[in-house]
């Protein structure tokens, strides 16, 4: 299968969505999901084609003296700045890319299928708005896959916008909601922040290197151990500093920062809990699975640059470890479980920001490990298993949510004897994610803390500790949901059973993945320089960590199991804290305040006012000044003809005795 | 004694002198008319004498005279006209009581 | 005559002939009054894409000439005052804009009321003035075509306005009167420095250009005063206020012709005759006007998050984009001033669409304020369509004009060495956040959400015209977001010679 | 050498031109003011025979004392009330007036005695003004002709003519 088939993987969904927005409108509901999903399975089909071809087929030129290249596809010119600033719109295919086109295809198209069920209510009708619903899935599916084959920095940059767009679409997609509406636009407000920092970097890392193409900034000769001209500008910050700091370094931090807003790194995070109003697929495949490590992906298609520049590593990394702790610690009170697992999706990805950064260029343990592209690798891994996991888990909530119709875990308790399927596959989920062996989860996570540990003691620890708050959590919401006590079933006609098979398929190949996605080789085929990765499993970090996540499902198990009195009594005990970590230790208060009270407040409202009353009075008042000097000079007009010839016969003898004087003189 | 240039322009400076006045003390719009009218008569006598004195083989100044005469008699006639239809209608030639054009 | 074989000129008379057909309809003849109006600005888009394509082959047949299309006929001798025409790339796509926005317009006032003959005669005027702008290099035609493209606001908002109008037909043609005596000033200075001496002295800009002989001290009076000129029709601050007021007042094609063409011609002309014909100045004085324009889009910005009205916050929201053009203009570099070509299309075209929804929004709800409405979304889906996607072209979305034309912009002036230019720009980028925010309130506050008023829920949806309209302007900006790569090869060419005089005059600061 | 006739002739006019002048703008009378002011035009007149201009003074008396004269007195009868005064001047406007003829007067007058030459002009004698001279200026188009003006006055009348008509007309 020809590599080239890429462009076709990515431009089928865009298809798509002008099909369905502009047809499909026309057409009924169901026939247009079908027809989503169809194209969607071609699609998912294509890209698991083009990313077998990649790895293990041979002579498209991908791998060269065995090491794997990055094969740019297709990359015509879209926007010339100037002759060498060109901005592209191509095609590439290397590791990560092949990877995420599996992930992207893969879960989109399990949420596809999954939403005919979701969208629909219990008699089977599609809801209102079907249609764009598709579409816009569609639209996000292109973006994602559109930001992924990115041939240069600013195609990126494009599609963070695109799927900034896609996402706050279909998190308003019930938009007569005022929540909804509120989430979509803080959500776009707050990455749209993160992605002015993001184009400053742009700007700053292009005006010294000259261009924007991967192929010169990441795929250079370094690939080989030289440096090319490009790179060496960034190593030497093009000579320029900046407050102390080379303008490389600022440029990466910055870049850093639009891709924290799109990963909900602190203190960015603040949109994606809120965006859980859009609908549950939606946030399974936007805010679980894809979007959301577009920041780590972003990371990682530059490590290379950031390997070379240790001050904005260093940035990631504080930022990385303390958003995974900041994430888990809120996840452990939050009692609607959609944003539980936001919390969770923030924490986790930030695992994956900090597995990045422990990277050092520096640090002569990592050499033995087979250079520092063993966090690179873990990261990528677990961004896999990840975004596997958590689609299944956010589907599964999808289905409590649709059986129950509510988001808080009071309402649910006790669904395990309704639901067995989901039960199960939500218990799968949440051992994966605990990184319970031989589920997918532990085998990622292990890599990740092993990187840390090579890092730091302390960041290794740091890290551990994380990994054991997230499997208390996880199954703190298991037996909240599932156990805890018996369910209330008011009308056993309407009682919540396992949802129908468009729902359940999805669920059950998610968990099959969700089990197995360990065994995928990563450390084989995607790693940052294109070379076989050697690595071991350590067995003391890996017992380790399985231990703290066994005390962690333990103390849950504990405390949730059954209904008992000791979690209000923990609460209570810890009353400051437990209420500052379930409001979210108040950050959404502190940018209300921000932007509500100083900037609209103390800036907009002054600046209106001073545009309306000053400036505006200015012009008023020259007007008014204008017209009152005509009104005084209009008395000159008397109408009197008497005074007329009076000032004319002066004037005229004024003008005669001018004219003698120069006579006689 | 002769009878100079000088002697006959006397008169006339003190006729316009006194037009003059009249034209801005009168408050009556034919009383300025009539003042008007002795503006121009001692325009006229001027013309005629200069004429008569220091170019006596022409008549250019005659026949000014003579156009002022007749231009004096259709703007007299106009003006009485105008008059006598503002009076129908402000019941009035008082100068200073017009004024409903003002503005 | 040699001059008809041009089709330059036909911009001009295409219009004039329209006015005179109107002039001849009965006054009550709504029908023959459209069929005109229709037929008039049809032949204006047909002209305009044809000159695009003459423009594209002149070029590919490797015309270097700066203008392309020249003709001359003198016209008053005493002054040397030609009616001379020529085009390059900027022309060619702002005359592009305006048919298309023309053509727009006319589809918007279809129910135009009263006295739509009247209406559509002053219309076309306006857009007499507007295309004989673009297609003049002759000091003098150009003012008078400027003024001629001035006037007619007056009326149109005066007449057919809504709310404040005799107070915002007035403030608006005072201010821009008042830029016009500014300008003028400058234009009759140039005129009488245009030639070295000993040489006659001409209007032609290329000539003025060309002989460069206004000496350093007279361009660093002219340059303010042209700059200025230009710049109250460019809404530059602190000059802009006539702006929200106009627009607030003005019947929707007027809006739409007002902000998407004749806000155009202050850039324009800022940039082919203030910084064309006086190089030296410009170096010298640019700082001044870059940070007046660079504070001008944020604080445009910033002005339009608190407004509730919606034309207001478009006004305001034109002041923040058309200072980004100025400030792209000042920026001496082909990138930037690329750039700023491309904002005026797209600002023009995505204003257009901006007012051309809000006027029918109005004519259905007869209230402006965004607090008296709200889930349009439900009512009018097209029309709600349409809104949601001029706002992302506003802030800046891939694949929509405002994107292309906003980051060639902040591109073109990073590219300068200027540690001062460089800050400027991340300043002015902040504009996008801003953007965003003031959009998407507008876009919830609007659209989204429960129906506020109930009567709204018996509104009609977007008529056949309507939707024509608007289609017109969505197609083109997204045209321009999706293929910008052709825009920027029509333009950037011409920006050449403009840059080459500015650096010319550099070292002489 | 004048001969006394003349003399005597000249001072009676004088006289009566500044004393009738005089009169007419300070009477509070209208139609004594339009009486002297016909005072004022005869000797105007007299003043033209002196200047062997018969054609001019006949003229004056005929149109402008005989016309215009009457034409303000019809005026005078159709707008004032019998016995009705002119108010007495309020003291400022006098002192306007009286500024502004005086100045005028002085300004006048001290250019005519600047020029001493004028008193030393004499009346020639036997010019020649006869009636077939000044029809021939009137109608000719030579040189010192006067046909322009001459028809130029001949329509302005005429305007005035229709003017009147329509002023006076009633509405």
């Amino acid at each position: 299968m020809p590599l080239s088939l890429a462009i076709v993987v990515v431009a089928l969904p865009l298809f798509m969505f002008l099909f369905l927005g502009l047809v499909g409108v026309k057409m009924g509901r169901k026939i247009t999901g079908w027809i989503g999903v169809l194209a969607m399975l071609v699609d998912t089909i294509l890209a698991y084609g083009v990313a077998l071809t990649y790895f293990f087929g041979s002579g498209q030129g991908q791998i060269v003296d065995g090491v794997r290249q990055a094969v740019v596809v297709a990359n015509p010119a879209w926007l010339s700045f100037t002759d060498t600033l060109v901005v592209r719109m191509g095609v590439l295919v290397d590791p990560i890319a092949a990877m995420m086109l599996v992930v992207i295809t893969t879960v989109s198209l399990m949420v596809h299928l999954y939403s005919i069920g979701y969208m629909s209510d219990h008699d089977g009708n599609a809801e209102k708005g079907f249609q764009r619903y598709y579409a816009f899935l569609a639209l996000f599916t292109f973006s994602m896959l559109g930001l992924v084959v990115a041939t240069n920095i600013f195609q990126i940059f494009i599609f963070f916008e695109m799927v900034g767009l896609s996402s706050y679409l279909l998190i308003g997609f019930y938009y007569s909601l005022p929540a909804a509406n509120h989430a979509n636009k803080k959500a776009f407000i707050v990455t749209r922040l993160a992605d002015l920092f993001f184009l400053v970097g742009i700007m700053i890392l292009s005006y010294y290197t000259g261009t924007f193409d991967f192929d010169s900034l990441v795929f250079g000769p370094t690939m080989s151990g030289s440096l090319d001209t490009a790179q060496s500008a960034i190593s030497t910050g093009g000579g320029a500093t900046f407050l102390g700091c080379s303008v490389m370094a600022w440029a990466l931090t910055f870049i850093f920062i639009g891709g924290a807003g799109k990963s909900a790194m602190y203190p960015l995070h603040i949109w994606l809990p809120d965006a859980m109003e859009g609908p549950t697929p939606v946030s399974a495949l936007i805010h679980a699975a894809t979007m959301v490590v577009a920041g780590v992906f972003l990371v990682a298609r530059l490590f290379p640059l950031y390997v070379l520049v240790q001050g904005a590593m260093n940035v990631i990394l504080v930022v990385g470890a303390f958003t995974a702790f900041y994430a888990a610690a809120i996840a452990c009170t939050q009692s609607d479980i959609k944003r539980a697992l936001a919390f969770s999706t923030i924490s986790q990805i930030a695992f994956m920001m900090t597995s990045l950064a422990v990277s050092s260029n520096n640090n002569s343990l990592i050499e033995i490990h087979g250079g520092y592209g063993l966090g690179y690798m873990a990261s990528m891994f677990h961004l896999f298993t990840h975004a596997m996991f958590k689609a299944l888990l956010f589907l599964c909530a999808g289905a409590i949510i649709h059986a129950v119709h509510s988001n808080e875990n009071d309402k649910m308790h006790g669904l395990h004897k309704y639901m067995p399927i989901t039960s199960i596959c939500f218990l799968i989920g949440c051992l994966a994610i605990a990184g319970i062996p031989p589920f997918s989860g532990f085998w990622s996570k292990d890599e990740i803390l092993v990187a840390a540990y090579q890092r730091g003691l302390g960041w290794g620890i740091w890290m551990s500790m994380v990994a054991g708050m997230t499997a208390f959590y996880m199954f703190r919401i298991y037996y909240l949901i599932f156990f805890w006590k018996k369910h209330e079933v008011h009308d056993p006609h309407h009682a919540p059973k396992d949802q129908p098979w468009t729902m359940t398929v999805p669920l059950i190949i998610l968990a099959v993945i969700s089990v197995f996605a360990g065994g995928v080789p990563f450390h084989d085929l995607v790693t940052w320089d294109g070379h076989h990765l050697h690595t071991a499993l350590d067995m003391k970090v890996a017992c380790t960590s399985v231990v703290i996540a066994l005390v962690g499902i333990g103390l849950a198990t504990v405390m949730y199991r059954k209904e008992n009195p000791l979690p209000e009594r923990m609460a209570n005990a810890m009353r400051g804290l437990w209420t500052a970590s379930y409001k979210r230790f108040y950050m959404d208060e502190l940018y209300q305040f921000i932007t509500h009270k100083v900037i609209f407040q103390g800036i907009c409202v002054p600046i209106a006012w001073f545009d309306r009353h000053i400036i505006d009075g200015f012009m008023n008042w020259m007007a008014e000044a204008t017209n009152s000097l005509s009104f005084g000079i209009r008395r000159l007009q008397s109408g009197s003809i008497q005074a007329y010839v009076y000032v004319y016969l002066i004037g005229a003898l004024l003008l005669g005795v001018v004219t003698m004087l120069c006579v006689l003189l | 004694m002769d009878l100079t240039l000088f002697m006959y322009l006397i008169p006339s400076l003190f006729m316009f002198g006194c037009g003059v006045y009249g034209f801005i003390t009168r408050k009556n719009m034919i009383a300025i008319m009539i003042s008007l009218e002795l503006m121009l008569n001692s325009v006229d006598i001027n013309f005629v004498v200069f004429n008569r004195y220091l170019f006596p083989g022409q008549m250019d100044g005659m026949f000014f005279s003579l156009f002022a005469i007749a231009i004096a008699a259709a703007e007299t006639a106009l003006a009485l006209a105008i008059i006598i239809n503002v009076f129908r209608i402000a019941k009035n030639v008082d100068i200073n009581q017009i004024t409903k054009l003002k503005f | 005559m040699e001059i008809f074989n041009n089709i330059l000129i036909y911009f001009v008379i295409v219009p004039l002939l329209t006015l005179g057909g109107l002039a001849l309809c009965h006054n009550r003849g709504i029908k023959a009054i459209r069929t005109v109006a229709v037929v008039g600005a049809s032949v204006l888009m047909v002209l305009a894409v044809w000159l695009v394509s003459i423009f594209l082959q002149a070029r590919g047949a490797g015309d270097t000439s700066e203008m392309i299309l020249r003709s001359d006929v003198l016209w008053y001798a005493p002054l040397n005052i030609h009616l001379a025409l020529g085009v390059d790339g900027i022309s060619v796509v702002m005359i592009l804009l305006s048919a298309f926005i023309v053509f727009a317009g006319v589809f918007a006032s279809w129910k135009m009321n009263p006295l739509p003959k009247q209406f559509f005669m002053w219309f076309f005027l306006l857009s007499t003035g507007v295309f004989g702008f673009f297609i003049s290099i002759d000091l003098f035609t150009m003012f008078m075509f400027y003024e001629v493209a001035l006037i007619p606001m007056y009326l149109l908002i005066g007449v057919w306005g809504s709310g404040n109008k005799n107070y915002s037909a007035m403030k608006l043609t005072l201010m821009l009167m008042g830029g016009s005596a500014f300008l003028m000033l400058g234009l009759i200075g140039i005129y009488f420095h245009s030639a070295p001496e000993g040489q006659p002295l001409t209007m032609n800009i290329l000539d003025i250009a060309h002989n460069d002989a206004i000496p350093h001290g007279w361009q660093n009076v002219l340059f303010p005063l042209t700059f200025v000129g230009f710049g109250v029709l460019g809404a530059m601050f602190p000059f802009h206020t006539w702006s929200p007021d106009g627009h607030a007042s003005a019947p929707t094609a007027v809006s739409m012709l007002h902000a998407g063409v004749l806000m155009k011609l202050g850039g324009y002309g800022c940039f082919r005759i203030a910084i064309y014909l006086m190089p030296y100045a410009a170096n010298e004085l640019a700082w001044i006007f870059l940070l007046l324009t660079g504070f001008s889009i944020v604080y445009g910005a910033l002005s339009a998050c608190v407004q509730t009205d919606l034309k207001y916050i478009n006004a305001y929201s034109s002041v923040s984009h058309c200072g980004m053009v100025l400030f792209a203009i000042l920026m001496f570099n082909t990138t930037a001033m690329t750039g700023a070509v491309l904002q005026m299309l797209s600002h023009g075209l995505m204003t257009a669409l901006f007012f051309a929804l809000i006027g029918m929004i109005y004519g259905r709800t007869h209230t402006r304020d965004i607090r008296d409405m709200g889930g349009m979304m439900h009512i009018m889906p097209y029309l709600g369509v349409g809104y949601v996607i001029a706002g992302l072209a506003s802030l800046g979305l891939p694949g929509l004009s405002g994107f292309a034309a906003e980051m060639t912009i902040f591109f073109g002036s990073f590219q300068h060495t200027d540690m001062f230019h460089r800050v400027l720009t991340i300043m002015a980028t902040t504009s996008i956040v801003v953007t965003a925010v003031y959009i998407l309130r507008v876009v919830a506050k609007l659209l989204f959400g429960e129906v506020q008023d109930e009567h709204h829920r018996t509104l009609t949806d977007a008529s056949w015209e309507e939707r024509l309209s608007t289609a017109t302007l969505i197609l083109a900006v997204a045209a321009i977001g999706c293929f910008p790569n052709f825009f920027i090869n029509i333009i950037s060419s011409s920006f050449e010679p403009v840059v080459k005089a500015l650096q010319a005059a550099l070292p002489m600061l | 050498m004048e001969s006394v006739g003349n003399i005597i002739l000249y001072f009676i006019v004088a006289i009566a031109i500044i004393v009738f002048s005089l009169l007419t703008v300070t009477t509070r009378k209208i139609l004594r003011s339009a009486t002297y002011l016909l005072f004022v035009l005869f000797a105007t007149a007299i003043i033209y025979f002196q200047m062997d201009y018969q054609f001019l003074g006949a003229v004056q008396i005929a149109v402008y004392a005989g016309g215009i004269l009457v034409l303000f007195v019809f005026a005078i009868m159709l707008t004032q009330r019998p016995g009705q005064d002119a108010d007495t001047l309020a003291s400022h406007r006098r002192w306007l007036g009286l500024s502004a003829a005086l100045a005028g007067v002085a300004v006048c007058g001290y250019a005519l005695f600047s020029y001493a030459d004028f008193g030393a002009r004499l009346l020639s004698s036997g010019v020649d003004v006869n009636m077939e001279k000044i029809g021939q200026f009137l109608l000719s188009t030579d040189k010192f002709g006067y046909l322009l003006p001459f028809e130029a006055i001949s329509v302005l009348l005429l305007a005035c003519i229709i003017g009147g008509v329509v002023i006076a007309r009633r509405r």
